[in-house]
């Protein structure tokens, strides 16, 4: 089967439901002629035309807003707000305006539209052009979130995001944007909130997303030469949360490992521990771990963005403290 | 001077009375118990909503404000769902969700009121950019006030709107007041209007006490988007008879100058034209009679209307299938 | 000893600061001639003048902005952002500059201004008037975060809030301003990271605070005559949290439960029950429960916000299952 | 024609060089590997920041963008720290944890480039309050481009500094581009000082390429903002001459367009007018001399500079005091 990028994974979605669907068009700045800052929407531009694919002034509110407000009469707008520290100049529109409209008007309007938050640092991209903010939209009632890890789970979410009657919230890895999977020609919509076990195995169930994914999935190929065995499960979209898939898992291992990119404090892994300490208490034979970003901005500097970032090297280590805690 | 014809004057003399009566009901209703949220009078205004939308069709999309009840009136909203959404019913335009604040009527095109100042603005570009995308002819009207015009949602919503040429009026009612500041201590311009030229786009100002003025400039602005020729920004110059919201005694006005606009109530400037082209007394009481009448109507059926049960506080929250706002 | 208001509690706070440093002065919109539209800021401007207390447009970006560029020389502002929910206008000014500025710059500059955030519902305030967003701003590494309940706390935390050198954002929960309590005329600043057992238990730690906090008590009122003893733990402020508090009272009593009334996905409880469960697992001797808000926008009724928000009754059924269940 | 001796005339034209060449330096030094993060040149620019600068004196403040090397370098800043910082090096400007985006200068007060587009513009507004706040004579001045003239921030802060007539010089350096977007693609004016009018600002234009001219009317603007007589907006039309960032090729801009603007090259123009003054050649080749030094002793110091340690990631999320900047 052939092999394309995260990045032409989520063009071909665009392109396939333009062409499903002239309802569908893009918002965003740099988009059209340019193809995007980060090249997603290359040649889009030059074969929807000016119509489809419509580059925007540097007004994250307004553009963001454009897309709602198209939305609300029917149009199924995606929004790129670049990198995803921008969309800190939309949030009222996001969250006020479009994760509410269903809600406040009784049912009677919806704002169906999708909007690309692009997420994660990308080596030395700092402070301001690195943040993981999927937790703010966890916990805004009325969205959806998304954070695909692999190019087919891309083309698949991103084709349900934008069939999807609400606002969905898609989160993209700058890292991811390169690495390249077997995709196949035809992809169908991959419905949300169901998750997938990437690896089996039987000591613990870690759960991460996005390009912390690959690093827990190397992790574990670490820790297969010494033994323990670790089960790695992707919940593809993070509202829905797939709690079935989680339990099942936690069946099969009764330990909880977290992996994420954005800081420990109030991030997504704290409601999947939540969770798990809750509802999923009776499967759990040991304290759940979280490993994920530390509690500070992103620095400049790599040795300093490295430590920041929870790599394959955290990522084992605490799985292997977890197993010695459990034996002890 | 004016287009219009004699059935048509007193039909907008019977909307703006409308309004009024509704508006000093509402606060009585509130008083004795029946509406738990607060309310934001449009009362002194009411030239302004029904000038506007006498030169809307059919097709054509508003945005409104937190001061939102005359806009949804004067646009033709059934003041029993009106009542019946205040009171917090089932009947209620939003099923008792939204309130005062976040009133719809999809049908008629009205997005709603909104609770963020400014909010509207670039909902109703983004409603002008999928009308201008589906080749329908209708335009989008934005109500906002003096105060919202300091909102950075204003100034990306003009530029957006005039660089792409959207069918969009802006319709500022600049009432002299921002809550309880005063303009010149919110900004430091008299007329709203000339930030149109930060656009490259035509600012006109009406004496918004005058339905007819307001009508005339509106049908121009209307008549404009609907050619393509793009947006208007439309200053209304007005003044709230009453408090910012029902409760406020506004002891921040001069007495003076209320009792100043007062005397320019655009309901006795229009009922005094009317008289003056030889419509009766009687005539003018009949309509207040059938105001009265419908607000009769409108409460007893709102009284009537079943509260919500609790449980459906978790319904709405997600969206089935969506096609978009059907327009009547 | 006198009993004042938390309003008061939180006004003479500030003025008690701006007598002991002149780099002391408060930003917002209506906080000035009018006092405040919840009359925090009564009689400031009057007593200070126009140069400490500043009316500003409405421009929530420029205003925090215009708070968070004088602190960096050194001012020390107050900013009021009224409803929360208008936060969302001023996310780059206060996560992006504020929060960051001292880390992007290795530590050469800081941002020390208090943010007041205007928190919950107050009966039928709807869908962008009623948000408790703390989650947001406990996940954005840079900000200290407190959340006071009562009026000694909140006179006390605003004084040490307004000396940090950091920027700190101040939850206010608008049913507790006219709550009254005993505060002594001399109030040190209490430093943050403090929590305190509110009420003494031994069967349930349950964490809460601001108006939930209260709804807690309640709980644990009824819950006495039923033999369960519930032991109420405020950690005021949420970053820094108080672990060594949490830890001591779950070696009383082995429980957790976590009430509070932003919604339960993704919410400061998560965070909790995940420090809970990883870092104190030895202590728990049943599954973690949290009472918290519905996964929902807030609705207008008061049925149904009534249902959303976590109340006594629903306390008290959760603690009762707790201890069914481990007694099971 | 000017006012400036003829010293300060090759003092300025050594500045331009310095900039120009630490840019150029920068992109080599880039491609050897030595800086790990991403690079917009202000190459083509140097005119606006020379001129500017040159027109503000100690106790003055700047706030810049994200393409601020030669802000930065015109105020005076030390370009062997600059060097350290985007080498992500312990004695850069933020010690390694900034970098391009954030790259400030306490002692000149030099608040900062800024990784968001706009958002400079709020906290130069702010400063300038804490200036007048506090008696200074200082003056704040914000550099931002065509394309961030887009942004609310821009429209919410020059209306709030207006109104409060802060000591503040809005300087917009139009490039024609916002990233790859030609102007009359992003906003349907072509000067942007004609926004000043919105704001009852003067607004002024300036041969951005013409370093003497921008110096005339930066002295104009900075001496009536100390005047205490308010803020003005300054645009200077120029170009950059190389892509948005370093690897841009820049296919988006028509060759003419460059050459022509290559030609009107600010230094050769300087240049020139020496030459014409009778400034000799060997006069200028000693300044490229003492340019090239200073540039090989900044880059052999970034070298020798010690690499941040991996935990120094942790410091500096929080202060310890802060008495605010202190301006040398
Ligand atoms: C973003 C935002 N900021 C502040 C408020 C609080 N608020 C409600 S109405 C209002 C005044 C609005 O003034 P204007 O736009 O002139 O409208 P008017 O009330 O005069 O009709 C304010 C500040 C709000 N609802 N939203
Ligand atoms: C809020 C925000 N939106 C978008 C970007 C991405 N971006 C970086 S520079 C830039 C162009 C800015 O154009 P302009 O203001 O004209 O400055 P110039 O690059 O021309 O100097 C954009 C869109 C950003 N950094 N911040
Ligand atoms: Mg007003
Ligand atoms: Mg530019």
């Amino acid at each position: 089967m052939r092999t394309i990028s995260y990045a032409a994974a989520i063009r071909e979605a665009l392109a396939e439901e333009m062409e499903r669907d002239e309802l569908v068009f893009l918002l965003g700045e740099d988009i059209g002629q340019a193809g995007g800052v980060f090249g997603v929407t290359q040649g889009l531009y030059e074969r929807f035309g000016p119509t489809r694919v419509l580059d925007t002034p540097i007004s994250e509110e307004a553009l963001v807003g454009a897309g709602v407000g198209a939305s609300l009469l029917g149009g199924r707008p995606v929004v790129e707000v670049m990198f995803s520290d921008f969309a800190t100049l939309a949030m009222d529109m996001i969250v006020n305006q479009a994760a509410k409209t269903h809600y406040m008007t009784g049912g009677r309007l919806s704002a169906p539209l999708t909007i690309r938050l692009v997420t994660g640092t990308a080596g030395a991209t700092s402070a301001q052009h690195s943040q993981s903010l999927e937790a703010w939209f966890v916990h805004t009632p009325g969205l959806k979130c998304v954070a695909p890890a692999t190019p087919l789970d891309a083309k698949a979410l991103m084709k349900a995001a934008i069939r999807d009657p609400d606002p969905v919230c898609f989160f993209e890895h700058k890292l991811l944007y390169n690495t390249k999977a077997a995709v196949p020609e035809v992809v169908e919509p991959l419905p949300f909130g169901q998750g997938c076990v990437v690896r089996e195995g039987t000591d613990i169930t870690a759960v991460s997303y996005l390009n912390t994914l690959h690093e827990t999935l190397a992790a574990a190929d670490e820790l297969e030469q010494e033994g323990i065995s670790l089960e790695v499960f992707d919940p593809r979209s993070l509202v829905p949360f797939d709690r079935a898939g989680l339990r099942a898992s936690l069946e099969r291992t009764g330990r909880l490992l977290i992996a994420h990119e954005a800081p420990q404090r109030g991030g997504f892994g704290a409601e999947i521990a939540a969770i798990a300490a809750s509802e999923m208490w009776e499967l759990l034979r040991g304290p759940i771990v979280r490993v994920c970003g530390t509690n500070t901005p992103m620095p400049y500097a790599p040795e300093l963005e490295g430590f920041v970032i929870p790599d394959r090297a955290r990522i084992a280590a605490a799985a292997r403290s977890m197993i010695t805690a459990g034996v002890a | 001077m004016t287009d219009l014809p004699r059935e048509r004057l007193t039909e907008l003399y019977h909307d703006m009375l409308l309004i009024r009566r509704f508006e000093e009901r509402a606060a009585e209703l509130r008083q004795a118990g029946y509406i738990p949220g607060f309310l934001h009078p449009y009362i002194g205004q009411e030239a302004v909503a029904v000038g506007v939308c006498a030169a809307l069709g059919a097709g054509d999309v508003l945005t409104s404000t937190h001061r939102g009840h005359g806009h949804m009136l004067a646009r033709g909203a059934d003041p029993r769902r009106m009542y019946a959404e205040l009171y917090a019913r089932r009947d209620g335009y939003n099923r008792a969700k939204g309130g005062s604040l976040h009133m719809i009527d999809t049908e008629l095109g009205f997005l709603g009121a909104n609770g963020i100042v400014g909010g509207g603005i670039p909902l109703a570009v983004g409603a002008a950019l999928q009308l201008q995308r589906t080749g329908s002819s209708g335009v989008a009207v934005s109500f906002f006030g003096d105060g919202a015009s300091n909102e950075g949602a204003f100034h990306e919503s003009l530029n957006l709107a005039s660089l792409w040429k959207l069918p969009v009026v802006f319709v500022c009612e600049n009432n002299l007041y921002g809550e309880f500041t005063r303009q010149d201590l919110h900004q430091p311009i008299r007329d709203v209007a000339i930030r149109a030229s930060s656009y490259a786009m035509p600012g006109v100002i009406a004496d918004g006490n005058d339905v007819l003025a307001v009508h005339r400039l509106a049908q121009e602005a209307v008549a404009r988007a609907r050619a393509g020729e793009g947006p208007t920004l439309l200053e209304a110059k007005t003044y709230r008879h009453r408090g910012h919201y029902e409760g406020d005694m506004g002891r921040y006005r001069p007495p003076e100058e209320v009792a100043e606009w007062l005397a320019r109530d655009p309901i006795l400037v229009l009922g005094s034209r009317l008289v003056g082209d030889g419509v009766g007394q009687d005539e003018l009481d009949a309509i207040a009679e059938r105001v009265e009448q419908t607000l009769d109507e409108a409460a007893a059926f709102a009284e009537a209307s079943p509260h919500p049960e609790p449980e459906e506080a978790l319904e709405d929250v997600y969206s089935e299938t969506y096609e978009g706002m059907a327009l009547r």
